[in-house]
């Protein structure tokens, strides 16, 4: 039995950004740590090795979170780090990881933009929005959809996606009637969508957060919005959706990618998040974040602890993972498609594109309750 | 003023010494001091004296880091820190000029509102004009070169908080802090003043955003006008006593470094401490920890 | 003839439906002493408040040393040569006694004179003991002491007085109309004194202005002033008068 | 007559610092009777250890022989005390009618309009001006506020505190006279006064405060002749 | 441009206004009449808001019991926190400005408290339930029976408030105490005993603003800050200390934002209604109703 293995990592668990950090990154950690220590270990150099976990809170502050992480790199000297929440931290963090040379998977960056600053440490596990946008649009124009139109957040995520939206549709021949951006912590969307139902398209995208897509969601009910396809970005994959919004979710499509379905991993997985935390993993970003907790135990057993080789591992060799095979390129996870999800029943079904679906799309979606 | 300049002249000369010395990460926490240092200060400098409670820090702070943002790829960095300074102080100073009559709370909460009218104008111009928002900045300057940046500021507005508190403006702006017409009746141009002595204080605010946006890569409204900057910098002046110099200095240290021991430390409930802490020291150092006279509370322990 | 510091043609003072005060016009020569009286109420105050830039008035015309002062603030006022004390008093309550004369002076029209000046007016109006006070904690009477100093550490060349004595008994009343004419003296001022005391500023002042519902009812020597039915009416009351 | 308000070896200050000591006075019912004293002898100091506003250091204070000492201000104006303050301590931002209002916060509703309508009488500036701000008001205008207000408590002991500052001299004498007749009506008027002739010329019962001791009392001619009113006060 | 679309926005943006007004009230109390600062407003919204979701969802039983449950319960808290904190703090500060500079940081500090606890026991992600939320149509206009019940509890606690504070010498007796608090013991005021009484009032307030929003949005422990600015822009609009300036002021936000929204977007509403606030408070500095 060896020293235990050093990982470090800063979570948002107070602050705006806690409640997407605490439903599809954390909790995986903490599982994670638990089921390898639970199995005595990792085996590095053919020894059994435990992990303990160095989790700090980061305030949702970027700041503290570059502090933080340098602290854990530059002065604590831990073995490895684990990303922490959402793209802006991403953004600050990575180039840091990248400098001291610590293997960066990051779960919940999304942005083309951070892809494209090509840093040899980083590697994006969750679709981009382009690949998202594109499958979307496929699906629609698949259906038969000629007009859209859609709500999305005024930040890099929703400009990113409504930028690959417009581009996928063009070249699926969808008319998008209206785009109209909000802003962070809106509190009323109502009289948006008041003017896009006046428009009548056939689908309706909401590029949005989870609050937001919630307001959306149960204010299109009260307005009795309810176009063939009406789909929800951020939010629409969490437990959380199906608790609010009951038999209403029949039929909403939203960003997901996964769920127990999908392989016997991804069943193992769910039943032991169940257990552990207490709540469903989200049907999206949790796997992508299991994905990625996979990736670097396959490749510590295989490479050990030196964090260039390591990296040099996962650069070029591709993983079996709940998701299925991954591979990255240029630090973007070449292999996993863009896709879309849709509430079936008690189930967010993958329903496109056609070799990942775990169900056939429902359309168009019946009315709301 | 004698012994003060060599005093800030030493105790920069041992800081500088911080990245041969210090691990990584003291280097960075003395980084979050020194930035409170300055946006302490220079709220002092104006704010304390006239008691125009201004939240204005948020969007003065922002300002200055959206010129790194917009300007990185086009200006050397340093210059950056100039520009950033001059946009603050002049966006303070057209401020100035329209809200200057409001008193109290309407100032406060103006400045708060202005902070949040910039950042979605910013936003929404960014959007329309170049369809993205926020701007990604490659090459950084080094960790210690930030560092040694933010320390020559921090020096730089103790020394002006002292060199103004000691001129006519200075005094001037005491005056308007206790009565602001009767100043007026001794010879005060209160507006003027006003204007000076906010676009002034501004310049630091903008000058420290410009030098601490490097370190975030990725720069959007939100994280550059985080409310959150402004709140803590009157709560930093407050607590170490608004009119000093000394009280905001020994707060924004003592808050930083505080604020991460315990957060390193009790990760889950760090704030519950860090508010009793607040509220203790309220109840018990009600003029700030400026006002405590620390020889003689240690004295009388010690005499027990 | 000397030159005319102030001139007021026609001022009038509205506060809503009240008029406090209503076509004034009057004028104050260079070096001379003129006391104001007048009920409570009768505008008074307001006069000073519209001499003095605090507040402008809403019809009529300022002079001050020849210039009009429409739409001047109370710096320009000061810059002027115009200081004034406050019935209520208004000295920075958190500075020293000191520090409160050091302002006026600093930002007076005192250039020219050195720092002297701020040690001789504290000790004329004998407040030299207590520089280093605390303004705020003072008793009211002392408030308005260092309210004359501060007035006077601006270097003035009108001085305008409102009711500086109020809360002293006669004698110490005698004192303070004895200060006021010093100091008018060494510092060659022109004075314009509000108080309640009549009989010593009858004694004191060389011209007595009245003031009535906002109007002036009278503005001649004490003596002539002293005999004014509409004085005696308003004001003094028989047994004040005889 | 029977004594209303009543101090004991009274001594008062501010922390450490004693300004009054070993003062012994009486208020009786229904009489008006006036402290006066230099500039700084702890006149103040007095009204504000009888209203509560200081605590007593030692002595005591009763008000128809119970004992006041531990009581709030508040309380005190409950039992019948009430102060007209040094600095006047009006509702600035409030109107006229307000402040008296106030002053009758512990009336019925009925009581507070028979008392507003007799201040009124007393006081016709205070009826013109009921919807004008307290702090826009002339200086003589906000002591008669301030009186008006007091007398709206229906006090059984009032304690005016130079309420004549900055009153023009025809109004002190009116105000005099109501004090007058407001003691005639029963209630016991404590008045600390600098204008000592007028002051003493009216009273039933007069002290000389000075340095913080009594060092003088009567009625008010018998003051009036005394050598030590006439040096000192009256300068003659 | 139709009657009816102008109908639903006209009700869609009172209804928003309700929600505003409902969150002012408390601070209102607290800061207008108090000139307590208190920061964490925001925060005993969340808290009354999460122990209406746990009373709810523990229990399943109609919301609408529990609200004054929540209110009492936060009353009870505000008037104990003011015995533990605030009443050192009025009794120390020499002037109001000093009783709002050391009110601010106290706020900080109860912010951080609540959060911390919030999170500790609900866990930071987000929260809700659903209550009356189905739609009431009539005309062209829908609005959903949960929004329209917070307008009318806005109205209700506003011109209750308004009546106790105008009508009855309470009020008075509290704005006295903030413009002279020797004047007010001088009349016979207790402060020692509505200093608690107010303060408690406010929290209560918030309590009851919280335990109606849950009804609406979800919640999570870092909630607090957005209703808290939120407070404050519409107190200062309609005037310090006003309660029936600040309802004004929460309608007539409401009311810019929904039909601001509907001719532009929401992003757009943003930068209108911080402008029309900035611009209202240069122009009007006392707030938009003061006389
Ligand atoms: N801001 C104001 N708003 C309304 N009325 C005002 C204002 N200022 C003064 N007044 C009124 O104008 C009149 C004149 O007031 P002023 O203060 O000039 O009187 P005064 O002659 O100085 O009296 P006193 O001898 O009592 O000091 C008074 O009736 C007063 O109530
Ligand atoms: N807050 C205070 N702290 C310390 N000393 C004080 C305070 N207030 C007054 N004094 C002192 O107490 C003494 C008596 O003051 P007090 O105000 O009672 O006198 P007074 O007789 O009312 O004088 P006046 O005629 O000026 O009103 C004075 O020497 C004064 O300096
Ligand atoms: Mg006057
Ligand atoms: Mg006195």
């Amino acid at each position: 039995q060896g020293d235990p293995i050093r990982i470090g990592y800063t979570m948002s668990r107070t602050g705006p950004f806690a409640g997407g950090a605490q439903v599809s990154q954390e909790p995986n950690y903490l599982l994670w740590a638990e089921q390898v220590n639970a199995a005595g270990g990792l085996t590095v150099d053919g020894k059994k090795r435990k992990i303990e976990l160095i989790g700090y809170d980061d305030r949702s502050d970027i700041e503290t979170a570059v502090r933080t992480y340098q602290k854990m790199m530059g002065s604590d000297k831990l073995d490895l780090v684990l990303p922490p929440w959402g793209s802006g931290m991403n953004f600050a963090i990575a180039p840091i990881a990248n400098r001291y040379g610590y293997p960066f998977l990051a779960p919940t960056a999304l942005s083309r933009k951070l892809i494209d600053m090509k840093l040899p440490y980083f590697f994006s596990l969750l679709q981009q929005p382009d690949k998202m946008m594109d499958s979307l649009a496929d699906m629609l124009a698949d259906q038969g959809v000629k007009t859209a139109a859609t709500i999305y957040m005024d930040d890099l995520f929703g400009l990113e996606n409504v930028a690959a939206l417009r581009t996928a549709f063009k070249s699926h021949n969808i008319e998008l009637l209206e785009d109209k951006s909000y802003p962070l912590g809106v509190k009323d969307l109502s009289s948006v969508l008041k003017s896009i139902k006046a428009k009548e398209p056939d689908a309706f995208i909401a590029i949005t957060y989870p609050p937001d897509t919630l307001l959306a969601t149960s204010q299109s009910r009260e307005i009795e919005f309810n176009p063939k396809y009406y789909y929800a970005s951020v939010g629409t994959a969490f437990p959380l959706f199906k608790q609010r919004m009951g038999d209403n979710t029949e039929g909403v499509l939203g960003m997901g990618s996964w769920n127990a379905k999908v392989s016997d991993g991804a069943k193992a997985y769910f039943e032991a998040h169940v257990a552990h935390a207490n709540k469903e993993p989200d049907r999206w970003a949790s796997g992508h974040a299991w994905a990625g907790l996979e990736i670097l135990q396959q490749s510590i057993e295989k490479v050990g602890l030196d964090r260039k080789a390591l990296r040099d591992y996962i650069a070029s060799n591709e993983f079996d993972t709940i998701l299925g095979k991954i591979s990255f390129k240029d630090g973007e996870n070449a292999t996993i498609p863009g896709t879309v999800s849709q509430w079936q029943g008690d189930e967010f079904e993958v329903v496109w594109p056609a070799d990942r679906a775990t169900a056939k799309l429902v359309a168009p979606k019946p009315a709301w309750k | 003023m004698k012994s003060f300049l060599p005093a800030v002249l030493i105790s920069g000369a041992v800081l500088a010494l911080g990245p041969w010395l210090l691990p990584e990460f003291w280097v960075s926490l003395l980084m979050t001091c020194l930035m409170y240092v300055v946006l302490a200060v220079s709220w002092s400098m104006f704010s304390g004296a006239t008691r125009y409670l201004s939240l204005a820090s948020t969007a003065l702070f922002g300002l200055g880091a959206y010129t790194t943002a917009w300007g990185y790829e086009i200006l050397p960095w340093p210059l950056l820190i100039l520009v950033g300074a001059m946009v603050s102080a002049a966006f303070a100073a057209v401020l100035g000029a329209a809200v200057l009559h409001l008193r109290g709370t309407y100032f406060a909460i103006l400045t708060f509102g202005m902070g949040e009218l910039v950042k979605h104008t910013i936003t929404y111009i960014e959007k329309s004009a170049f369809g993205t928002v926020g701007r990604v900045i490659i090459d950084v300057p080094s960790n210690e070169a930030v560092y040694w940046t933010v320390l020559v500021l921090a020096l730089i507005t103790v020394v002006a908080f002292k060199l103004v508190a000691d001129s006519r403006l200075g005094l001037a702006m005491r005056g308007i802090g206790q009565d602001e017409q009767r100043a007026a009746t001794f010879g005060v141009n209160t507006r003027r003043i006003k204007v000076i002595g906010f676009a002034l204080s501004a310049a630091f605010a903008g000058a420290v955003g410009a030098a601490m946006a490097v370190r975030w890569t990725y720069i959007d409204p939100h994280t550059a006008f985080n409310p959150l900057i402004g709140f803590q910098t009157v709560l930093i002046a407050m607590v170490g006593g608004a009119s000093t110099l000394r009280g905001p200095v020994i707060a924004a240290v003592a808050l930083s470094v505080l604020s991460d021991v315990l957060r390193l430390n009790f990760p889950y409930f760090y704030l519950i401490l860090l508010g009793t802490l607040l509220i203790l020291s309220v109840l018990f150092m009600p003029r700030g920890i400026a006002a405590v006279n620390w020889g003689k509370f240690l004295g009388r322990r010690q005499a027990r | 003839m000397s030159e005319l510091i102030l001139e007021l043609k026609g001022v009038d003072m509205q506060f809503g439906g009240l008029k406090a005060l209503s076509n004034i016009s009057m004028s104050v020569r260079r070096g001379e002493f003129i006391g104001i009286i007048g009920p409570n109420g009768a505008g008074k105050t307001t006069l000073f408040n519209a001499i003095s830039g605090v507040i402008p008035p809403t019809a009529g015309e300022v002079r001050v040393a020849g210039r009009p002062m429409q739409g001047r603030a109370p710096n320009d006022y000061c810059k002027l040569g115009v200081a004034r004390t406050f019935q209520t008093p208004r000295i920075f309550p958190d500075m020293t006694v000191r520090d409160n004369v050091r302002f006026a002076h600093t930002f007076g029209n005192a250039s020219g004179q050195g720092i002297e000046l701020i040690e001789q007016v504290m000790h004329a109006v004998g407040m030299a003991g207590a520089s280093n006070e605390t303004a705020g904690a003072m008793p009211p009477a002392r408030q308005r002491q260092l309210e004359i100093a501060m007035a006077l550490a601006t270097s003035p060349r009108l001085l305008l007085l409102d009711e500086v004595a109020a809360g002293l008994t006669e004698g110490e009343v005698e004192e303070v109309a004895r200060l006021i004419q010093q100091l008018r003296g060494d510092y060659d001022l022109t004075v314009v004194w509000i108080e309640h005391a009549v009989k010593t500023l009858m004694k004191t002042v060389e011209r007595v202005a009245v003031l009535n519902f906002g109007e002036l009812i009278a503005d001649g020597t004490p003596e002539q002033v002293a005999a004014d039915q509409k004085v005696i009416d308003a004001y003094l009351g028989e047994e004040e008068a005889a | 007559m029977s004594i209303l308000l009543e101090t004991r070896g009274l001594a008062a200050g501010y922390g450490a610092l004693q300004i009054i000591k070993n003062i012994d006075i009486r208020v009786e019912h229904g009489s008006f009777t006036v402290v006066v004293g230099p500039n700084g002898a702890g006149k103040t100091t007095l009204m504000s250890a009888l209203a509560g506003v200081l605590p007593v250091a030692a002595g005591e204070i009763r008000l128809d022989g119970q004992v006041l000492n531990t009581l709030s201000v508040s309380q005190r104006v409950k039992s019948g005390l009430v102060l007209v303050p040094e600095g006047r301590h009006l509702f600035g931002q409030m109107t006229v009618q307000e402040n008296l209002e106030l002053g009758g916060y512990l009336m019925t509703a009925a009581q507070r309009r028979q008392t507003m309508d007799e201040v009124c009488a007393l006081f016709p500036r205070l009826a013109e001006r009921r919807d004008q701000a307290a702090g826009s008001m002339s200086g003589g205008e906000q002591q008669m506020v301030a009186v008006g207000r007091a007398l709206m408590g229906r006090p059984r002991c009032i304690l005016l505190d130079e309420p004549a500052l900055g009153l023009a001299p025809r109004m002190v004498a009116t105000l005099f006279r109501i004090l007058r007749q407001v003691a005639q009506n029963g209630t016991g008027v404590l008045l600390v006064e600098q204008n000592v002739r007028q002051a003493l010329s009216i009273c039933d019962h007069a002290y000389i405060l000075e340095q913080g001791l009594v060092v003088a009392e009567g009625s008010g001619p018998e003051l009036l002749q005394g050598e030590r009113i006439r040096k000192s006060y009256l300068g003659l | 441009m139709n009657l009816s679309l102008i109908a639903d926005l006209a009700v869609n943006g009172l209804v928003i206004g309700g929600i505003y007004a409902v969150v002012a009230i408390g601070l209102n109390l607290q800061y207008g009449l108090m000139r307590i600062l208190n920061i964490a407003h925001g925060e005993f919204l969340m808290i009354g808001a999460f122990v209406m979701f746990a009373l709810h969802t523990s229990t399943q039983v109609n919301p609408l019991w529990f609200v004054p449950v929540v209110t009492l319960a936060c009353f009870i808290l505000g008037v104990a926190l003011h015995g533990l904190v605030f009443k050192r703090l009025t009794a120390q500060a020499k002037s109001l400005d000093q009783v709002e500079e050391r009110s601010l940081i106290i706020g900080f500090g109860l912010m951080f408290i609540l959060q911390n606890a919030a999170t500790l026991i609900w866990g930071s992600d987000l929260h809700g339930y659903d209550f009356l939320n189905h739609s009431v149509k009539f005309g062209g206009v829908i609005v959903t029976q949960n929004r329209l019940l917070v307008l009318l509890l806005a109205v209700v606690v506003s011109v209750g408030l308004i009546m106790l504070l105008q009508r009855t010498l309470i009020g008075k007796a509290v704005r006295g105490m903030l413009q002279s608090p020797l004047g007010a013991q001088l009349v016979g005021v207790d402060s020692a005993r509505m200093n608690p009484l107010v303060f408690g009032l406010g929290i209560a307030m918030a309590g009851f603003a919280g335990s109606l929003l849950s009804m609406i949005y979800e919640i999570s422990p870092s909630v607090g800050e957005s209703y808290t600015i939120m407070a404050l822009i519409v107190i200062t609009l309609g005037g310090l200390g006003s309660i029936g300036g600040s309802f004004m002021a929460a309608m007539l936000l409401g009311l810019v934002e929904s039909f601001g929204t509907h001719f532009t977007n929401p992003s757009l509403k943003m930068i209108l209604s911080y402008s029309i606030f900035v611009l209202v408070l240069i122009f009007k500095p006392k707030g938009l109703f003061a006389k």
